[in-house]
């Protein structure tokens, strides 16, 4: 076993791809920068596929296996080995995580070409990836906040690369403090955590967790807190209502950055962190209900801002958003394995999608407007065709990647929890209606921009090639699931089964509603029922009705949107500025902050009272050294006399207590 | 009257002596002599106290070597009749009255306290033997090296701090 | 009276010192005489020649010119250190002759058993140390008290240079003193008896184990003496005369006589550090040469006869004559079994001094002065590290040979 | 013979020592002032010498062989400084250096 014995090689690779490029780099031609970075990555991905070879030969009682590489901080009973791990889970990660990469890293080669910092662009996204793999590969949940943490850092870096531009400054800002806010819960979750399993391994917590009872709607505990506490972080970092503010403006940085971290790999950590904590969310149905609740608002939510936002980005961001709402409301109803099987299929499609938005954006000269294209259909047609495979999947169409995903999530939402499913069911549908209206405005109709100003060209063949690849696992990465339609097994859910209902075991009953489905129940009936049962379930009508909409609108009758616009003015202006949750913001807690910070930390506090003080007690030494100063008159003898006065005091002293003795 | 008491009386007059024209001299160098007779007798008192290494250290390196520095910068800087100001108030009023009280309160302690007296008819009757070098050196280079080592070092730098001094001193 | 009876000692003590100053005067004044006779060949010329025989009546001409000049003592000067330092100077100097011993032998003085030695201290080397750095305040003192440039700058001079080279010269006997063990100068010289173990016939003496020290001893002794190549106290050419520019008659014949004192003492204190004091280089079962001094007294009394009747005329024959029969006389007693072993001991040491002393003579006359800055550095620079590495390889052997 | 009991030595030290601060305080000149001191060393070591000798134990004998050695140290810094005083300021007179800083 090589390669699960040295685990840690996978994350050496791009930290030393990082490491070289971002000291070395600097004056190299972009040539070597490309064969480090892409090398590195693409390494790493090979390290991975053999990973897995090994791994599927392992027999069942090994898994998760596990490897501690070094002791790494212990204090007391407070114990962290830097230890890896992995089971089906992190493979699915793995891949996903790797691969993407690997296509992005490539992608980027293209759409960087022209920039500055092109060395250290590569070293950010090199340690990006390695911080993503220490996150998945994370034997115990410090080494996972590494990589939590490390992954948040690298978004920063990346959101603020152009670190000229006023707008990336304050987004990177944005987004590194708003996720803050969710890690100081989850700080403080892992804490507890400790506290009350006296471990932060995994494996330990987990065991213990499933001898403990299951905790009801009625009286939560501890496990529940900790569950609502991690869930906090996967709240900033998964950008959840209400933290979400800072995705959209993450996409200041440069496109392949939102398609890498904003979209497929970083912002689904929260979804992996809750699926990996499943067996504490499995006993906390209230912290379960509360994931469900805020993934299914966030999903229709942002879906409502979605569509009226007119920058292409932006769109995607909060489809983005809500997509990542999608997966909460599945772990939420306990469907971990449809939220994993969504986030991989997401991470296909979205990466495509942004990966296409950046196409177009580098085919138009740097224009994000979508009012400003149009007709771009025949200019730059593979980037029009791939990115139109990728609406197709996003909107559920039958036979898409997203299809399958979105729809487990929405069948399992309907088995648990009726309302969230009508939430999840109509945000579809406005998924479908915003990304056509997208597709439309942007290659459709004719064109609203001067030819002769921006010259439209397709983009080099190392964009291209990424976008056709993703686009073919758009189409096929989800049809693993395909089978369960003709009643047979669903492979995906098959192959996560194990991880997800490892420790179903020793869990006490009643409380299936919070657990996975057993595999295939619903393979009950015919094989072709079941397909049409599932073709023209609910999401998929929805879906089609949204994409007609959307085509009615921006084909069809064109001016019909200012019309509304104008009619519904007020719900409108309101969505238009996504619900003035900035400014709240900004109202509520900002300023109120800054006022405190500024009036009473700094005027007050800081210069009242330390300062203050220093300055007190310094000019309290000059006064009295001003006044012993007189005495120092600098002349030897009448030192010397005073040191005479002292020898006759204590000689006198001695005399004295001689005398005393005799 | 035996010849011990005779040569300790005649070598204690010596010293107190030459300590009285040490303060009453004005010329600088003709201190330093008198200083040097006091350091002379003094090194005689340690041969009569059995000390024959100490008194011999004593005159080489006291009278043969500090005291020639000090002569010699008395020399070199033609140090001529040191003229008289006024004193401090603090030197005039507490420091030479509390001073000589103090000589003569030391001076009658001494001479009273059980120190003297016991050591003088008791514990410790001196030995006439006198301390070998030998032994003195043993001790020195065993019980004390380190403070030894220590005093090299010490000296090693007052040379270079000398150095420094006097160069900048006479640029 | 009976003082003396109760402190025999003394009068021991006292019997010595005259007895010692009796020889050490005529030393020096022959000493001066031999000086000049020795440079005088060196530069192929006669030297002392007219007053007596062979000038031997020199040194007697120059004691009577310095009585009778006129003392002359300035207006200017420091008169209580003007009149001390020369006293100083010259004492200090005789003192250190009362700590050397001239042989092992005990001679009986009012059946008083003692040693050729005035004051056998035990740690007469520290002693000796001692006084010869005493030795520096007169000259300095000279130098300050004459109230002139030249003796001040001379002073100024000599007493770095006593300082500075005194370091030196301590250091350079410190290994001797680790092969010995002790202070006291019999034992440094009964520490030299013997012979090498494999080479049987060079006696144990330091100089072979110690040249390095002895090359820095004799050349530290020079300087600390004031004697050519380092005679700058008393550069003619720059300052007159040095520090007893000043002096005039009996006042500086005593700086002239102090000078020599000290070039005695160093070359007594290299005979009994490096050169085993009294011993004799031959083995001590040939006990026929204890009539090795008689008989060269009496050969050189033969000599002195042929020369006399041969070469003298008028005055010149009586005096030599009564040289002649002194030589032979002493040459005689020498003879006497009772006197001939007493006698072998001084033989040999003052032999070996001599010797050193006509070096010493030789060095002066052959080089040339130094200059003040190359006397410093050589001084600091390069005799002083010497001096300690000879005594940290010393130590070292010490320490291989007996751990 | 009878020997010299320790008190006589103890209080010449007691003297020399007090007429060591006395010369301390009256005199003028730096150099003199620090004969002084050294004046007050030697009687400390006196009294050293004479306290090992009393009770027949070679330590005190060892201080003074290092307050002689740092005696030594401190004249050899001292004399440079009282050469650059000199220099800078043209005079020797203690109360003509009670300017603290130059």
């Amino acid at each position: 076993m090589p390669m699960l014995d040295h685990l840690w090689i996978i994350l050496a690779l791009p930290l030393a791809g990082a490491a070289i490029n971002g000291l070395l780099g600097k004056n190299w031609p972009k040539s070597a920068v490309n064969s480090v970075a892409i090398g590195s990555v693409s390494l790493a991905f090979l390290a991975v596929v053999e990973t897995v070879r090994e791994f599927l030969q392992l027999p069942a009682n090994q898994v998760p296996w596990v490897r501690t590489y070094f002791p790494w901080m212990t204090a007391g009973p407070f114990k962290v080995n830097f230890a890896l791990q992995v089971d089906q889970l992190t493979i699915v990660m793995l891949l996903t995580v790797t691969f993407v990469g690997t296509l992005i890293h490539i992608y980027s080669t293209g759409y960087m070409a022209h920039e500055g910092g092109y060395y250290r662009f590569f070293s950010y996204l090199n340690l990006f990836m390695f911080f993503m793999l220490t996150l998945v590969l994370a034997a115990n949940i410090v080494v996972m906040f590494v990589g939590w943490e490390g992954v948040g850092l690298c978004s920063y870096l990346l959101i603020g690369f152009w670190f000229l531009k006023q707008s990336a400054i304050s987004a990177g800002k944005k987004a590194f403090i708003t996720t803050r806010i969710g890690d100081f819960g989850f700080t403080i979750g892992i804490l507890l955590l400790f506290w009350t399993f006296h471990s932060v391994d995994f494996g330990t917590i987990f065991s213990q967790a499933a001898g403990m009872p299951s905790e009801t709607m009625t009286q939560a505990g501890v496990l529940t807190t900790i569950c609502i506490l991690l869930f906090t972080g996967a709240v900033g970092k998964s950008a959840q209502l209400p933290l979400y503010v800072w995705l959209p403006d993450a996409m200041e940085g440069p496109t392949p950055v939102s398609a890498l971290i904003h979209a497929a790999t970083m912002v689904t950590a929260g979804v992996y962190m809750v699926a990996r904590m499943h067996p504490l969310f499995s006993r906390a149905p209230i912290a379960m209900l509360i994931v469900a609740i805020v993934g299914a608002a966030t999903a229709f939510y942002s879906a409502t801002i979605g569509l009226v936002q007119t920058d292409i980005k932006k769109v995607l961001a909060y489809s983005t958003v809500s997509q990542l709402g999608y997966m909460f409301l599945a772990c939420g109803v306990g469907a971990y394995t449809a939220g994993i099987f969504h986030l991989m299929t997401h991470a296909f499609f979205k990466g495509l999608l942004f990966l296409c938005a950046g196409s177009v954006i580098h085919a138009m000269g740097g224009e994000q407007d979508m009012r400003k294209m149009g007709g771009l259909r025949k200019a730059i047609p593979v980037t029009f065709w791939t990115m139109f495979i990728a609406t197709f999947a996003i909107s559920g169409v039958p036979g898409f990647a997203g299809f399958f995903s979105k729809d487990e999530i929405l069948e399992a939402a309907q088995h648990s929890n009726a309302p969230l499913w009508l939430l999840g069911l109509v945000a579809a549908g406005l998924t479908s209606f915003y990304m056509f209206r997208l597709i439309f405005l942007t290659f459709f109709g004719k064109q609203q921009f001067d030819e002769h100003k921006v010259h439209v060209h397709e983009s080099p063949r190392n964009m291209t090639i990424p976008l056709i690849i993703l686009a073919f696992l758009s189409i096929f990465g989800g049809w693993f699931a395909a089978p369960k339609l003709v009643g047979g097994t669903d492979h995906f859910e098959a192959f996560l089964h194990p991880v997800f209902a490892s420790y179903q075991m020793q869990a006490t009953a009643g409380q299936e509603e919070a657990t996975a489905r057993p595999v295939g129940e619903e393979s009950a009936g015919t094989p072709a029922m079941d397909l049409v049962h599932a073709f023209t379930g609910p999401p998929v009508i929805v879906g089609l009705l949204g994409i007609l909409l959307a085509w009615w609108f921006y084909i069809r009758r064109p001016d019909l949107p200012k019309r509304l616009a104008q009619s519904m003015y007020g719900l409108y202006t309101l969505v238009l500025h996504k619900y003035y949750v900035d400014e709240i913001y900004a109202a509520v807690i900002v300023r109120p902050l800054l006022w405190i910070s500024t009036n009473v930390l700094w005027h007050t506090v800081d210069e009242g009272l330390i300062d203050g003080t220093v300055n007190g007690s310094a000019r309290l030494a000059r006064e009295t050294g001003g006044k012993l100063r007189e005495l120092q008159s600098g002349n030897a003898r009448s030192y010397a006399s005073w040191v005479v006065v002292g020898a006759v005091g204590v000689t006198a002293l001695l005399l004295g207590i001689w005398m005393k003795v005799h | 009257m035996s010849v011990p008491f005779i040569l300790f009386f005649v070598f204690a007059f010596v010293a107190v002596g030459g300590a009285i024209m040490l303060i009453l001299a004005r010329e600088p160098i003709h201190s330093a002599l008198s200083l040097v007779l006091v350091m002379v007798a003094l090194a005689a008192l340690y041969l009569l106290l059995g000390a024959e290494f100490i008194s011999a250290v004593q005159v080489i390196v006291y009278a043969g070597a500090v005291m020639v520095l000090f002569v010699f910068v008395i020399m070199l800087l033609n140090a001529g009749v040191e003229e008289r100001t006024n004193f401090s108030h603090m030197a005039k009023y507490a420091g030479l009255p509390l001073a000589i009280f103090l000589l003569f309160g030391l001076a009658h302690w001494m001479a009273h306290s059980a120190i003297g007296a016991t050591v003088a008819n008791g514990a410790g009757a001196p030995s006439q033997a006198a301390v070998s070098t030998r032994a003195l050196s043993t001790m020195l280079f065993q019980k004390y090296l380190f403070p030894f080592e220590a005093t090299s070092i010490l000296i090693l730098i007052a040379i270079l701090g000398a150095l420094v001094l006097a160069k900048k001193g006479t640029e | 009276m009976e003082f003396v009876a109760q402190h025999p000692i003394l009068v021991v003590s006292l019997v010595k010192i005259v007895v010692l100053l009796f020889v050490l005067m005529t030393a020096l004044a022959y000493l001066s005489w031999f000086e000049r006779k020795v440079i005088a060949h060196i530069q192929s010329r006669w030297g002392p020649y007219y007053v007596g025989a062979h000038g031997l009546l020199q040194p007697l001409a120059d004691g009577v010119k310095f009585l009778f000049k006129e003392d002359l003592t300035l207006p200017a000067a420091d008169k209580v250190l003007y009149i001390l330092s020369p006293f100083l100077a010259l004492s200090l100097a005789m003192t250190t002759l009362a700590l050397i011993p001239f042989g092992p032998a005990t001679v009986y003085i009012f059946g008083q058993p003692t040693q050729l030695v005035v004051a056998n201290v035990d740690v007469g080397l520290l002693f000796l140390f001692a006084i010869t750095s005493i030795g520096v305040y007169g000259v300095a003192l000279a130098g300050w008290s004459s109230n002139s440039k030249y003796s001040l700058l001379g002073g100024l001079r000599s007493s770095a240079q006593m300082i500075s080279y005194e370091v030196s010269l301590t250091l350079s006997v410190v290994g001797v003193l680790l092969l010995a063990g002790s202070f006291n100068f019999n034992e440094i010289i009964e520490h030299q008896q013997g012979y090498f173990q494999y080479l049987p016939f060079i006696p144990r003496w330091n100089v072979f184990p110690q040249i390095v020290g002895f090359v820095c001893y004799f050349i530290s002794a020079i300087a600390e003496t004031n004697r050519a190549p380092f005679d700058l106290p008393e550069g003619e050419t720059e300052l007159v005369g040095g520090f007893h520019t000043e002096y005039s008659s009996f006042k500086f014949a005593m700086f002239f006589m102090a000078e020599y004192g000290n070039m005695i003492t160093v070359s007594c204190l290299a005979t009994i550090l490096f050169f085993g004091g009294w011993l004799s280089p031959l083995p001590d079962s040939w006990t026929w040469q204890q009539y090795f001094p008689g008989v060269g007294l009496l050969i050189a009394a033969f000599y002195l006869a042929y020369d006399t009747v041969r070469n003298m005329r008028g005055i010149g024959r009586i005096q030599l004559a009564v040289v002649t029969l002194l030589a032979g006389g002493i040459g005689l007693l020498c003879l006497l079994p009772g006197v001939a072993p007493v006698i072998l001991g001084p033989f040999w040491f003052l032999g070996k001094v001599f010797f050193v002393i006509f070096f010493y003579v030789w060095t002066r006359s052959t080089l040339p002065r130094m200059r003040y800055d190359q006397l410093m550095s050589f001084g600091w620079k390069l005799l002083l590290p010497v001096s300690l590495l000879n005594l940290v390889a010393t130590a070292f052997w010490i320490v291989v040979r007996h751990p | 013979m009878n020997i010299v009991p320790i008190s006589y030595y103890l209080v010449l030290s007691a003297i020399l020592f007090g007429l060591g601060v006395v010369a301390f305080v009256f005199k003028r000149n730096i150099i003199t002032i620090f004969m002084s001191i050294e004046l007050m060393l030697n009687a400390v070591n006196l009294a050293f010498v004479a306290f090992a000798r009393a009770h027949n134990q070679l330590d005190g004998l060892i201080f003074v062989f290092f307050v002689i050695v740092i005696a030594a140290a401190e004249a050899a810094v001292g004399l440079a400084i009282v050469i650059t005083i000199a220099h800078n300021r043209r005079s020797l007179n203690v109360e003509n250096v009670d300017l603290l800083k130059f």
